[in-house]
């Protein structure tokens, strides 16, 4: 019972946003009782999968930024360059999607790497870094583009196809998408659990005094976390290519740093580094995804969307607040009771 | 012990910051399965002369040995692979990681794989933690762990990188009674196993139980070094106080018994219990006491800033509640806080701006705007009465040395006119010359009829400057001397041992 | 410490002069017909179609009578446009042809133009109620129009029978709000229609996502739903895109207006049978006839005839109004190839 | 050289020559000299105060963001600010209320949102920059809720276009009230922040929090103090936005969090606190106007503009301290 007891406490964050998201399908239930009878929850489920790919993939990254107590603006921006780039090929130079692909990861790693250097090698704060990042790259695509869109037929064949085909599982199709999205996340649980520059991303983020003690080059792990975030920002772009059907210097990949960075704060990941696990920001994810949805679905108008966004931003950091201080109260009374025997 | 050859040498090690020498050509020898304790004052140079040898300094003079041959470490981790580990005061652990990551995080990529085997490094993490006898277990969050535990785990880390030199710095100061025999089992196995410990620690009896060596430092020069059967405990505290004082402190105040403040049975569970004591105006009182007695924790209580969960404070002979700082500077409570450079001074602004920030609302207007003319004059008048060496009161205080940013940080509370003043440890970290003005400064203060209460570790300080003394022990008031029973050695009897138990035992 | 200030001084100053001197080529010539364009917001590749327009009109009138600037808001904000018109006044433009974010939002600026001499035109729409405020206005069509002919076309497709919906722009959005009024006064006298009944009236915010999830949630609600009207280009694709993934083409019929180059995937491949939109490049040639009269002494009072090279005569409405087009032109998988390649 | 009052002439004159606002200013005339040898249409000063009216409201809410980010913080949801509180000004108007106390109503919506987020971050101690991430969707939402895409407006005649009240004329030039009220409330934040006691306070609490509560300083009350003076000047700033705009719509200020933080950047105040100076962010938001109005006349296209000034923002932050920087690289 003990080691149960242990596993709800040391995952409560998580916990508690899973009750979240089961909270919101019954109070849909409780509205619109149709809409989670069989051909409706499909519907909804497959929306809301749809949703997730995009928002996870970045969330990821971001989880590791949060994790080392930085933050990233810029991603947004990043994906709409690297997707234009690749787009640009795609167009004029009749490139094939694996080509477009392997261009957006890395034209995306690089614009990461411009932040990651100047974040841990000149040490300047990562909120300015990529608030300066954020409007450089975003103006560069609109340049590189002239401000002309890459349409639906301009795209290699098979782009949408990742949308389109998938994985059939007990009657709901799992696109591709998804499955990619699923699959960077188990990469990431793997990494961040077994691998040493996973383990020493917690380090750094916990005790950066004690991660140099231990001899971890904090700077190097900074450097590379922001480098992965901007590859991440490469795939996401080819994701946001194949979901949407074209690629535009304004639209894509705006107001993604928000909804990313709420996903990964709902998701349980600390603001005062350290801590945040794959799971907890999957679930992040699901949740603001089947706010998303719900709201289309149960007819509440579109303008609540928003709201709840922040109502939900403002609830996850007083569940966090709570937590913590909860623990700390535990903490104060064992040691207490450790110098009361003292008497 | 059979002597076989020292480790770590340190050879005419000399360390001075910004002119002022902490350490005059110390040499000092750590050899394999002996524990070798440094004791000294505070500020008698022991921890800088431990973070040369570990590598967070770098020596002005003299040369680090290791095997024999000369040595430079970089950088406290180069010191690490070299074998030597410092264990902090205040453990320096991963909160949210387990303990077998806080051991073998960094240094994992060794065994040349990517992927980290946790199995394996689970059971070694279990087995060493097993060597130690320590309940702790490999999977346990380092969250939720006292603070002798999060030192056994630091303790396990260093072993973990195969340390051959151990140095603890205060290691049994925060740690209950029971929590330090543990601590001496694993020391006295670790001597077994032919690592070399390095105890740095001011409870004497402590030390007489668990050093075979023994070096006094005084004023940053080693006084000697014996083998502790070859001492008695006597001997080490005259060796360590040494210099007497008498001619140096002139002492002309008068102690009134006009009650200034009084405290009954204050009490902050884990911190603090019953304490009573009186301050009476002109009156100079002592609070002596080891690292964790609890008397920082008191003066701040007093002082408001982390009130106290029971007891009552009386100022003037009329009860007073102190809920927060502005509460205690209305009775008249003034505080010069212990670290002056995290919770005393703003090093980045200038010295005007430090002096009257506590007294913003005297030098400001109606509207409250800071009058220049108001404010002049009086960072003039403080400045020349504790004479502090400036350029001019635009310089930003980062810029003055140690003991004029003391003078500076007193002169701020001194502006707010309280007639009760807290020092506490008002003289630690800076040099003879300015301690001898800080001196001369609280006994004109009692004087001219201010209550003062003095906290400090240095005994003759105490000895020489206060009327009376209260020493704490373990969060308890164990004794209450005047200026006649007044001795280092029973001062030094009370703050070990509560109610005839030692703290050691 | 101060060298380094001055150095910073310098650097910056330097480096700021290289970039505004590289950007800045337009410089201003007398003498030439100077007309300005500015769209809702740029990236939107609908005024891109427009833009061609006047390059069209301009090429064939001569290419060194004229300068056209086609410069705009990177997002469509209510007030972003008025830092433009005011820019465009005071390198005293001939002309100003503006595709207004807000019917009153841009009143003020209009009056200081006009008073300044600077002809202010609205194209592709009208700012109802604040007529007074501008020149003329260039409609793309007869709006009357619209509405009937979106309904006739969707009866056509789906046999006249049958529930269908409508995803439109914004709540607020003046134009798509007028055709949808038509469409239910149609839908309520004209018992041809008899049989089809309107489900719902949804709105996508002309956001890609927002589109795509209202689509995806009016799937969900309406299984039998036989056909979806979408009276904007952002609505159209992300519907079609919708609809194509799901290979839901024999059973849901998607049309409304769109964009034949982001359409001609989706024509080409069955998803939609055909759509109608008006011609923007007509638009954008016509105006720069109408500001070349103008500066040859016409006056844009109602009933005034002017020519348009290849387009013919024009004659200027009652309320200021030009129609560039009565009906709405039918792009089907006859034509959608030759007009994708225009715009 | 000692000067008359003790402190040496060359001490004095150095202080001033040293200061970081010089970096702004540099960047302020350069773009000056350039933009008006590039267009003579900038020489032409109607223009170019007609667009500065423009700033004046985004400039306000930068004052008070200095003093913010001074006591080591910061406030993404001043744009939602100061669209809620003018929605609910326009809601209660057309509700039937006399536009007399829609105004007050407005201004007290804005003190509402300073509270919120002062309780949430002073007394609750969560981090500043994710409270109002997630009250900037809050707020802004508030008012999407109410007046979803629809705008606002028809506003009795003398509250429309106060901006357009002319203080005093240079010939055709308009000096506004509202570029009156901007300078007036520099001028106030400029004794508030480094005459007062308050203004002490605050750069102490970004500084080292901790010595100011061991100076009696009550930092929770400064914190909360600080977030509704911000709340009440977005308000403010909101109600002049609408009267400028004649309307009010829910995306009012969208995506200008950025710029208002980067004014402050860009007047050398360091984002760990402690160091704010309102010349310095009157410089910076005087530099953003004239950048901006410098390349739109000069027709170069927004994403042109956007890239440049995400650049400048960079260069002002590592141009100035090289030598710290470089410093940085060597030590871990």
């Amino acid at each position: 019972m003990k080691e149960a007891r242990r596993f709800v406490t040391q995952n409560v964050k998580e916990f508690v946003t899973l009750a979240f998201i089961l909270l919101i399908y019954l109070v849909a239930g409780v509205l619109r009782p149709e809409v989670l009878s069989g051909g409706r929850m499909a519907g909804v489920v497959n929306s809301v999968l749809l949703w997730t790919p995009l928002n996870l993939t970045m969330a990821l990254g971001m989880m590791m930024v949060v994790i080392m107590r930085g933050i990233d603006l810029s991603i947004g921006s990043n994906v709409a360059l690297s997707a234009m780039v690749a787009g640009i090929l795609f167009r004029d130079h009749g490139a094939s999607l694996w080509q477009g692909i392997v261009v957006a990861v890395a034209v995306g790693a690089a614009c990461g790497m411009i932040n990651g250097f100047l974040i841990a090698y000149l040490r300047i704060p990562p909120i300015i870094v990529t608030l300066g990042t954020m409007n450089a790259y975003r103006g560069l695509t609109f340049i590189i583009s002239q401000g002309k869109q890459v349409t639906g037929y301009e795209l290699p064949p098979g782009t949408t196809d990742f949308v389109a085909e998938g994985v059939r599982l007990g009657g709901v199709l799992i696109p591709w998408l998804v499955v990619i999205s699923l699959l960077l996340a188990l990469v990431f649980y793997l990494i961040l659990k077994y691998t040493h520059f996973g383990r020493e991303v917690y380090a750094v983020g916990s005790n950066r005094e004690a991660a140099y003690l231990r001899g971890i080059n904090c700077k190097k792990t900074e450097f590379l976390v922001f480098t992965i975030v901007g590859a991440l920002c490469g795939i996401t772009a080819m994701m946001s290519a194949s979901r949407f059907g074209y690629i535009n210097p304004s639209n894509t990949g705006k107001g993604l740093e928000f909804v990313v960075i709420s996903a990964t704060i709902i998701g349980g990941v600390s603001v005062n580094g350290g801590k945040g696990t794959v799971v907890g920001v999957l679930l992040g994810c699901l949740l603001l995804g089947t706010v998303n949805t719900m709201i289309a679905n149960v007819g509440i108008p579109g303008t609540v969307q928003l709201f709840t966004y922040g109502l939900i931003i403002v609830t996850a950091l007083l569940v966090d607040r709570i937590v913590l201080s909860l623990d700390s109260k535990r903490r104060m009374a064992q040691q207490v009771a450790g110098k009361e025997a003292l008497r | 012990m059979v002597k076989d050859a020292p480790v770590v040498q340190a050879k005419g090690i000399s360390k001075s910051f910004s002119g002022v020498f902490v350490l005059k050509h110390v040499d000092f020898d750590i050899r394999p399965g002996e524990v070798h304790a440094l004791v000294g004052e505070n500020g008698a140079g022991k921890s800088t002369l431990m973070k040369i040898i570990s590598g967070v300094y770098q020596p002005t003079e003299g040369q680090l040995l290791l095997d024999g041959k000369p040595v430079r470490f970089r950088d406290p981790h180069h010191a690490r692979e070299a074998g030597i580990a410092l264990i902090h005061q205040e453990p320096l652990t991963f909160q949210d990681l387990n303990v077998a990551e806080n051991l073998y995080l960094g240094h994992t990529r060794s065994n040349g794989k990517p992927v980290i085997n946790w199995r394996e490094l689970h059971k070694k993490t279990d087995e060493l933690l097993n060597s130690l006898n320590v309940r702790i277990r490999s999977r346990d969050s380092v969250r939720g762990m006292s603070i002798a535990d999060q030192q056994m785990v630091e303790i396990a880390c260093a072993l973990s990188q195969n340390a051959r030199v151990i140095i603890m710095d205060e290691p049994t100061a925060a740690l209950s009674h029971g929590e330090v025999k543990t601590l001496f089992k694993t020391i006295s196995r670790l001597k077994e196993q032919g690592k070399a410990i390095v105890f740095i620690g001011h409870r004497l009896e402590e030390i007489m139980q668990i050093a075979d060596r023994l070096t006094v430092l005084r004023d940053g020069e080693r006084v000697s070094e014996r083998m502790v059967g070859e001492i008695t405990q006597d001997d080490i505290v005259r060796m360590m106080v040494g210099r007497s004082f008498k001619e140096l402190i002139v002492k002309e105040n008068v102690p009134g018994d006009v009650l200034a403040l009084e405290t009954r049975n204050l009490t902050y569970p884990g911190k603090y219990y019953d304490v009573s004591l009186k301050l009476h105006k002109g009156e100079i009182v002592g609070m002596s006491g080891l690292v964790g007695a609890g008397r920082s924790e008191f003066a701040s209580a007093v002082f408001g800033v982390e009130p106290a969960q029971s007891g009552e404070i009386w100022v003037k002979g009329e009860k007073v509640r102190i809920h927060n700082p502005v509460d205690a500077m209305r009775h008249g409570i003034a505080m010069v806080s212990e670290d002056r450079s995290r919770t005393g001074l703003l090093t980045a602004f200038s010295i005007r701006f430090n002096m009257t920030f506590a007294i913003l609302k005297r030098v400001a207007s109606r509207a409250g705007f800071i009058r220049r003319k108001a404010e002049a004059p009086l960072v003039q008048q403080y400045t020349d009465y504790l004479s502090v060496r400036m350029r001019d009161p635009e310089q930003t205080v980062k810029e003055l040395s140690g003991g004029n940013q003391q003078k500076v940080f007193i002169a701020k509370w001194l502006l707010t006119e309280s007639d009760i003043l807290i020092l506490d440890e008002p003289t630690r970290g800076i040099d003879i010359g300015a301690k001898m003005e800080i001196y001369r400064l609280i006994s004109d203060l009692a004087k001219q009829g201010k209550a003062v209460l003095m906290i400090s570790s240095e005994l003759p300080e105490i000895l020489q400057l206060s009327d009376r003394v209260y020493v704490m022990c373990e969060g308890h008031v164990t004794a209450e001397l005047t200026r006649q029973d007044m001795t280092s050695e029973k001062i030094m009897a009370a703050a070990s041992t509560i109610q005839g138990r030692s703290a050691g035992e | 410490m101060k060298r380094n200030r001055i150095l910073a001084i310098a650097l910056a100053a330097l480096m700021l002069v290289t970039c505004c001197g590289l950007v800045a080529t337009v410089s201003a010539e007398e003498g030439k017909i100077k007309i300005y364009f500015i769209p809702k917001n740029l990236g939107n590749p609908y005024f891109e179609a427009l833009s061609s327009g006047f390059k069209d009109a301009i090429a064939e009138l001569g290419e060194d009578k004229y300068e056209y600037i086609f410069t705009g808001p990177a997002t469509a904000e209510a007030t972003s446009q008025i830092e433009y018109v005011e820019a465009a006044v005071q390198n005293d433009a001939d002309a100003i042809f503006i595709a207004a974010n807000s019917n009153d939002a841009l009143n003020g600026t209009f009056d200081d133009a006009r008073d300044a001499g600077v002809p202010i035109y609205l194209i592709n729409q009208d700012i109802p109620g604040s007529e007074s405020h501008r020149d003329a206005a260039i409609m793309p069509v007869d709006f009357s129009t619209i509405g009937k002919a979106q309904i006739k076309l969707m009866a056509e497709q789906i046999g006249y029978e049958g529930e269908f919906a409508i995803l439109s722009a914004t709540t607020d959005a003046p134009d798509q709000n007028t055709w949808i009024e038509l469409m239910k006064e149609v839908l309520a006298n004209d018992e041809a229609y008899s049989k089809m009944t309107l489900v719902e009236v949804v709105y996508g915010d002309d956001q890609p996502e927002k589109s795509t999830i209202e689509m995806e949630a009016l799937i969900t609600k309406y299984p039998n739903l036989k056909g979806v009207i979408a009276p904007t280009t952002v609505g159209i694709a992300a519907a079609c895109k919708v609809v194509q993934t799901r290979g839901l083409a024999e059973k849901i019929r998607v049309t409304g207006l769109g964009l034949p180059s982001e359409m001609k995937e989706f024509v080409m491949d069955g998803t939609c049978l055909g759509f109608q939109l008006w011609n923007p490049p007509y638009e954008g040639y016509l105006a720069v006839y109408l500001a070349t009269a103008v500066k040859g002494g016409f006056k844009t009072e109602p009933g005034a005839t002017f020519s348009a090279g290849k387009l013919g005569e024009y004659t200027i409405l009652e309320n200021g109004q030009i129609l560039s087009l009565v009906d709405p032109m039918l792009y089907d998988i006859t034509n959608i190839e030759e007009y994708a390649a225009l715009f | 050289m000692k000067g008359l009052d003790g402190r040496s002439k060359r001490g004095k004159l150095s202080a001033v020559f040293s200061r970081r606002e010089w970096v702004p200013f540099g960047l302020l005339l350069a773009t000056l000299i350039v933009s008006a040898s590039l267009s003579e249409s900038f020489r032409d000063l109607a223009y170019l105060l007609r667009t500065t009216t423009r700033y004046m409201e985004l400039g306000m809410t930068a004052l008070t963001m200095t003093l913010i980010v001074s006591a080591g913080m910061i406030d993404l949801s001043v744009p939602a600010t100061m669209c809620c509180s003018a929605t609910v000004a326009a809601l209660a108007f057309h509700a039937g209320l006399p536009m007399e106390a829609a105004i007050p109503l407005g201004l007290l919506t804005g003190l509402a949102c300073g509270a919120v987020n002062g309780l949430l971050i002073a007394y609750l101690n969560l981090p500043s920059m994710i409270v109002t991430i997630g009250t900037m969707s809050v707020f802004r939402g508030i008012s999407q809720i109410f007046i979803g895409d629809k705008s606002l407006g028809k506003f009795p005649e003398w509250f429309n276009s106060i901006e357009k009240i002319p203080v005093f004329m240079i010939g055709k030039a308009r000096f506004g009230v509202t570029i009156l009220a901007f300078i007036l409330l520099a001028f106030a934040f400029y004794l508030v922040l480094h005459k007062t006691g308050f203004g002490r306070k605050v750069l102490a609490v970004g500084a080292n929090e901790q010595a100011a509560i061991f100076s009696s300083v009550n930092t929770r009350r400064v914190k909360l103090q600080l977030f509704l003076l911000s709340g009440f000047v977005s308000g403010i700033a909101g109600l002049l936005t609408m009267s400028r705009l004649l309307l009010v719509r829910y995306d009012m200020n969208l995506n200008s969090e950025i710029d208002v933080v980067a004014m402050v950047l860009l007047g050398g105040a360091e984002i760990s606190g402690g160091n704010g100076s309102i010349i310095g962010t009157f410089i910076a938001v005087l530099l953003v106007i004239v950048l901006k109005t410098g390349l739109i006349v000069a027709n170069v296209t927004s994403d042109a503009q956007m890239f440049m000034m995400g650049l400048i923002l960079l260069l002002s932050i590592i141009i100035p301290n090289i030598g710290k920087l470089v410093q940085g690289f060597r030590d871990r």
